[in-house]
């Protein structure tokens, strides 16, 4: 037994297991067609590797991921796939993936599998065995087990998760009173595979049988265990809580256990790696807890997975009444398509009767759900910011932490479907960041396409301009061509042409303005030598500044046909 | 589309606020059988006075009706009701009801969005308003009064026949030249035994319910009280400059309402852990600041009022450090 | 006497400490324009009656209505309003009505004969092609302004709905649901 | 001609919509509130002090837009505090003169109306950029609504407050004003808090309200419809 640390926060909800927990797991009847989703979990897509008509046996590979974090599935039964279409999922009824239809043929054909002893297989070989599983996370967040390995290279300790603190739910419990050897088969793949040091066993209180289990089980398994019962109280079973619980470490904002050197797996999931491993069978169904207080034999079943929840109905006391959430009644979904199928995720199914309706009352801050709040966040200031949307104080007050876990929601007096809010605001500023990023990724579009049109333009008139001077250097050689007609050497006028060229390439305009300033300048010098001409007494001065101004008006003369010559250039441009 | 989680607790707001005006009993009790029918006759036309104001209210605000069930109107009559002198005129409770439910409450938007504590806040203006009627305490030694004359006064205004002198606070605060002891021989409700410490420790029996039933938590009133001893002892040492000893500071003046009624009301005062201990402490001095040095005695209500004008800040800068981040970020700092 | 020429230093001292700082801390420029422009949706769709977002940004920060922006509609509207201080009015319809769902546009591309007038026309060059051959709409380019649809000579480009993550279910605030439908078992 | 003279009175109508209701400086601007709170607690002081305000605005006004061509736009403000002090300093000595009791209890008030925000506002924001005669009737009437919601405040605070109303008018107005005082009913209790600080908030809130709950009646509904969608231009030139 280790030392158990706490956690602040969390709530003692009446936890109702004894209805479900009673009996030993039972199979049921194996449906008439399963719809198998072709993307496990909804954003990572695989790709459907079967077609309609094809028959398969169990445990034949139906989808190829094509995503790292997307998962194989295979056929929980043997027969015909009868359609490949897209259908609702159960946790968000708007959105629609794409599924395989199976038919069952009821010859209850398998594929051969290749079992082999542990201390026959290499760790590569385990992880190898894992990955063409398509084991996801049995605990609820259904994340593929295969990554979260990947991640976890620097890990030295396996907490196993048998809290199960959610009300209700029994499925875990089940399974380590049941089928400890699974799980304890799946513990020395990943101790082995991924040399662990230390195997923790966290448990709550509630759960006495399936804790003994599990120690004989280890002790019959001789694996070196190390045992945390912790109190019951939600939501010890998150990740991060029953770490800090067993370990007093909390993992840092944006880190991973993995950097605590912390792998956690739930016991369902370490069963499911045992049986892929060991027997070779990957995941085709798991056990799920059928209860509730509208549920007819509450219990907890072996159900293929792709079973839809139709198909059970028959566990329904009043069929037309009962409302079905799949998952706890903390963190489930209210199922509104009974054709959806049940997955990997679907740990639970509640089968409620119709009860009385509540509306929300304004907030007191009664600061009841800080107190439960396992995060340490403040609810009652982020419903505050939700309600008035401020990214800014929302991002303050740390939503992106809420793990969604409900205790706020349960504890509220004033019935706030708080959760419901923190959900919408996150979705609300995950929409606005990407939007931002959309409408600057589409500004700096707009922005170089008129760039581009801008220099396509001036290059347009660059052009333009070249080929008219081009067309008059031609003429301008053509001219001097006919003026030396004594002359029939083509080289004289291809140089003059050349030279033409060279001249009206020189820039034209900066030396015009140049020759007026100078013929200006001379003018002024021409008055003043004028003046002084006037004002001179002797001859011999006079004929000196007689002189100077005739070179004045020589140069005046010169700088003004040259000025006249540009300008006459210059005219079919202007 | 409807998010988890789907099952509930049992408490719910009316629960909460039944809860409070239950632990509220004691001390009405207590009163009662010092004071006599002048405390229910209080009670019951605040009562009146504060759901008529309230369904006013509402209906001006096109709301529904049905939040008239939500019991935070009866919870702030009560605490108004028992704080206002017993058999007061019909008047001044439908002032004080009015400023309670409009001023203090329904301005600002209702259940849950008002800054200030109601019933402290019609509380204040009264007293700031009529100084006089604020301060008629019937006299608890003689012999109750019966319905009947309650009803003369409290309806038509027919003058009391006996007040007591002046409240302990009051005493203390005009104290000519009396030193402590001297003036709990010539004034009885500076002494140890006078009715008013029954009704405190009445209202200690309540507030301890409510701890219990976690309704209230416990940093508020400890740390209000515990301010007030520590701050009690600075002023405190017999002279005739002297305040009140901490002990006595508890038990007069509303002392221990406050800190199990008042400044527990969760709408107004601060949420985090550690801003309800500073809260509590910070009205804790204020009381017996305001009461050595202020102009009014009666300071549990300024005090309190103070202290929910700080609410927000405190609030801001204690904010609990989430899980896994080094240490608390302001909520402005980005 | 002495009052007047008291004054007559007084006013000279602050004259000169005025000009200095009217010369030292002029402010040139004027910066909300790309705030605004930050706030804007980048579609450049012109139904602002701008040629562009960011010349409606000018028109805002010279005294423009900041209603005009359909494409951002009210959250938009809303953030401008919060930026300059003033109340956030309703959109303005006639410059178009704000949708819920992003669209983009979607080239039936058989029908396509290779004219090039709507990639002429995309603002942010989401249209790939070349004349007499097919043109397709790069989806996660398209801002969804809809300018390439006029042009069109064949009317084979058409508005649809985005199916790159524009449109998925996202969460809402209670509120906006009936919240007495939530049905909670109290226990 | 007549063009000006029809312009001149439409915007003179327009200065006393704004001046009187729309653009209110007290309740609306929300400027000077200090001496609005301060000595709005009976009709005499509220009335002593409206009519100061109301002169050093007009004067101001007057004298800012004389000279608006010839101050320079960085040492406007300096010179427009030193018009106002000017006219303050009149205001008070005019007073001192001839309501000398009034005059004392308002005491440092009329020199503070130097800093009332509505003054140097006006003088900002309007007369130094409008012609002599409009500045005038804009100080006019910004001036006179100060002064009736500083004359209803005193009003509202002086009944609730003290129990009376024009109590006191001859201070402000000579002897004929004596007899002016009415008194409520001796049962009612004057609620002191109305001659307080607080009190002149509490009110000042509710006036305000009750001018925003009037405008909202008044408003009228828009009936008009638009075309949707008629507004668009072309972002991305011409098509060849």
């Amino acid at each position: 037994m280790i030392k158990v640390h706490t956690i602040p926060g969390g709530i003692h909800p009446e936890t109702h297991k004894s209805m479900s927990n009673g009996s030993a797991a039972e199979r049921i009847p194996t449906p008439d067609r399963l719809w198998i989703p072709v993307s496990a979990g909804l954003k990572y897509e695989s790709e459907p590797i079967v077609n309609v008509g094809d028959s398969v046996k169990r445990f034949t590979q139906l989808t190829q991921p094509k995503h790292a974090f997307a998962v194989a599935s295979h056929s929980p039964i043997s027969g015909t796939v009868a359609a490949i279409e897209m259908r609702s999922v159960v946790a968000m009824p708007e959105r629609q993936v794409l599924m395989i239809a199976i038919d069952n043929d009821g010859n209850n054909e398998s594929e051969r599998r290749a079992p082999m002893a542990l201390d026959e297989l290499s760790g590569a070989q385990i992880l190898d065995r894992i990955s063409r599983s398509g084991i996801q996370g049995q605990g609820g967040a259904g994340f593929s087990t295969q990554i979260k390995i990947a991640a976890s290279k620097q890990v030295t300790h396996l907490i196993v998760n048998g809290v199960e603190c959610e009300p209700y739910i029994t499925a875990d419990d089940r399974l380590m009173r049941d089928y400890s050897d699974d799980i304890m088969l799946g513990i020395q793949c990943i101790a082995k595979a991924m040399q662990l040091t230390q195997i923790t066993l966290g448990t709550e209180d509630n759960k006495p049988q399936a804790f003994e289990a599990m120690q004989n089980a280890a002790a019959a398994a001789n694996i070196n265990m190390q045992w945390g019962v912790v109190p019951t109280k939600y939501p010890s079973g998150s990740e991060k809580q029953l770490i800090q619980l067993l370990t007093g470490q909390e993992v840092a904002n944006g880190k991973l256990p993995a950097d605590l050197g912390i792998l956690m797996l739930n016991v369902g999931t370490l069963a499911a790696i045992g049986r892929a491993v060991v027997h070779d069978e990957p995941v085709t169904e798991r056990l799920v807890t059928i209860t509730g207080e509208a549920c007819e034999r509450p219990g907890n079943y072996w159900v293929p997975l792709g079973t839809p929840i139709d198909a059970l109905q028959t566990f329904a006391k009043d069929g037309a009444k009962a409302q079905w959430i799949q998952g706890g009644p903390m963190m489930g979904v209210r199922v509104t398509d009974t054709t959806a199928p049940i997955t990997q995720v679907t740990n639970c199914l509640l089968i409620q009767p119709a009860v009385k309706s509540t509306s929300e009352m304004p907030c007191i801050r009664c600061s009841a759900c800080y107190e439960a709040c396992p995060m340490q966040l403040l609810p009652q200031q982020l419903l505050w910011h939700a309600k008035s949307n401020n990214e800014q104080k929302l991002k303050a007050h740390n939503l992106f932490d809420c793990i969604e876990c409900g205790a706020c929601d349960y504890v509220c007096p004033s019935d706030i479907p708080l959760v419901q809010y923190y959900r919408a605001a996150k979705d609300e500023l995950r929409a606005a960041e990407s939007d931002r990023v959309r409408s600057e990724h589409a500004r700096n579009r707009f922005e170089q396409r008129q760039a581009r049109l801008e220099r396509i333009e001036q290059e347009k008139i660059a052009k333009r301009e070249a080929r008219k001077k081009a067309a008059e250097a031609k003429k301008a050689a053509k001219q001097v061509d006919s003026d030396t007609t004594t002359s029939d050497k083509p080289k004289a006028g291809l140089l003059a042409a050349a030279m033409a060229k060279a001249e009206t390439s020189k820039a034209p305009a900066l030396s015009a303005e140049k020759l007026t300033k100078q013929v200006s300048n001379l003018e002024a010098q021409l008055i003043h030598q004028q003046q002084l001409l006037e004002e001179a007494g002797d001859d011999e001065k006079r004929a000196k500044i007689d002189a100077r101004i005739k070179n004045t008006r020589i140069k005046i003369d010169q700088a003004k046909a040259k000025l006249a010559s540009i300008d006459d250039q210059e005219q079919p441009n202007a | 589309m409807l998010s988890s989680p789907f099952i509930h607790t049992k408490r719910s707001t009316p629960w909460v606020m039944q809860q409070v005006a239950l632990a509220l009993m004691p001390a009405i009790v207590t009163s009662f059988y010092f004071y006599g029918w002048a405390v229910l006759s209080n009670i019951v036309l605040m009562i009146i006075a504060c759901l008529a104001f309230e369904a006013f209210a509402l209906t001006l605000r096109k709301r529904s009706l049905v939040s008239l069930g939500d019991w935070s109107a009866v919870v702030t009559a009560l605490l108004l009701a028992m704080a206002i002198p017993p058999a007061a005129n019909w008047w001044l409770i439908v002032v004080g009801a009015g400023l309670a439910m409009l001023l203090a409450k329904h301005l600002y938007g209702g259940l849950g969005l008002n800054p200030f504590n109601p019933a402290m806040v019609a509380y204040v203006v009264l007293l700031i308003s009529y100084p006089v009627q604020m301060s008629q305490w019937i006299d608890p030694a003689q012999s109750a009064l019966s319905l009947s004359t309650t009803l003369d006064i409290a309806l038509f205004g027919s003058p009391i026949d006996q007040y007591t002198g002046a409240t302990a606070l009051d005493a203390v605060r005009h104290n000519a030249g009396l030193t402590i002891s001297q003036l709990a021989e010539q004034n009885p409700a500076t002494a140890w035994g006078a009715p008013h410490h029954f009704v405190s420790l009445s209202y200690l029996l309540g507030g301890l319910y409510l701890l219990a039933r976690r309704i209230i938590f416990w940093q508020l009133p400890i740390a209000l009280i515990l301010g007030v001893l520590v701050a009690g002892v600075f002023v405190y040492d017999g002279s005739s400059e002297s305040a009140l000893s901490p002990a006595m500071q508890l038990a007069v003046g509303g002392t221990l309402m406050g800190a199990f009624f008042i400044i527990t009301d969760p709408v107004s005062s601060p949420t985090t852990t550690n801003g309800r201990l500073i809260a509590g402490a910070f009205a804790g001095v204020l009381i017996v600041v305001i009461r050595h040095f202020g102009n009014y005695p009666d300071a549990v209500a300024f005090a309190v009022l103070l202290v929910n004008l700080c609410a927000p800040l405190i609030d801001y800068f204690t904010l609990p450090r989430t899980y896994g981040h080094s240490k608390a970020k302001r909520a402005t700092d980005e | 006497m002495v009052e007047l020429l008291a004054l007559l230093l007084l006013t000279t001292i602050f004259g000169v400490v005025l000009g200095y700082a009217n010369v030292k801390y002029r402010v040139e420029g004027d910066p909300v324009v790309d705030q605004i422009d930050a706030l804007l949706p980048q579609t450049q769709c012109g139904q602002c009656g701008h040629p562009g977002c960011r010349p409606y940004a000018e028109a805002i920060a010279s005294g423009e209505a900041i209603n005009k922006c359909p494409p951002g509609g009210q959250p938009t509207i809303n953030s401008i309003a919060d930026l300059l201080g003033v109340d956030a009015p309703s959109l303005d319809e006639e410059h178009g009505e704000e949708s819920d769902i992003q669209l983009v546009a979607f080239i039936d591309e058989p029908n396509c004969i290779g004219c090039t007038k709507c990639i002429q026309a995309c603002p942010v060059d989401a249209i790939l092609g070349a004349a007499k051959l097919m043109h397709t709409v790069i989806e996660s380019e398209c801002t969804g302004c809809d300018l390439c649809v006029d042009p069109c000579p064949t009317d084979c480009i058409e508005m649809i709905p985005a199916t790159d993550g524009r449109n998925v279910a996202r969460w809402k605030q209670p509120d906006l649901i009936a919240t007495s439908e939530r049905g909670i078992v109290h226990d | 001609m007549s063009d000006n003279v029809e312009s001149f009175s439409t915007q003179s109508k327009t200065l006393a919509k704004e001046g009187l209701w729309v653009n209110n400086p007290a309740i609306v601007q929300l400027l000077g509130l200090c001496p609005l709170l301060a000595v709005s607690n009976s009709v005499v002081n509220a009335l002593g002090l409206g009519i100061a305000t109301l002169l050093v605005l007009v004067g101001s006004n007057v004298v800012v837009s004389l000279i608006r061509h010839q101050v320079s736009d960085a040492i406007r403000l300096p010179v427009f505090v030193m018009v106002i002090a000017s006219f303050t300093t009149i205001a008070q000595l005019l007073m001192q003169a001839f309501t000398y009791e009034l005059y004392q209890i308002l005491g440092l008030f009329i020199p503070l109306i130097v800093t009332n925000c509505a003054i140097l506002g006006r003088a900002d924001a309007y007369a130094s950029k409008q012609p002599v005669h409009l500045a005038l009737i804009d100080g006019l009437m910004m001036g006179i609504g100060f002064l009736w919601v500083l004359v209803l405040l005193g009003g509202t605070r002086e009944l609730i407050g003290a129990g009376t109303l024009f109590a006191g008018m001859d201070l402000l107005l000579g002897n004929i004003a004596a007899n002016w005082q009415l008194n409520l009913s001796a049962a009612y209790t004057p609620a002191l808090v109305a001659q307080l600080p607080p009190g002149a908030f509490i009110i000042t809130g509710l006036l305000i309200a009750l001018k925003n709950f009037i405008d909202k009646r008044l408003k009228p509904k828009p009936t008009e419809t638009v075309e949707k969608g008629s507004k668009r231009v072309r972002v991305t030139g011409t098509i060849n």
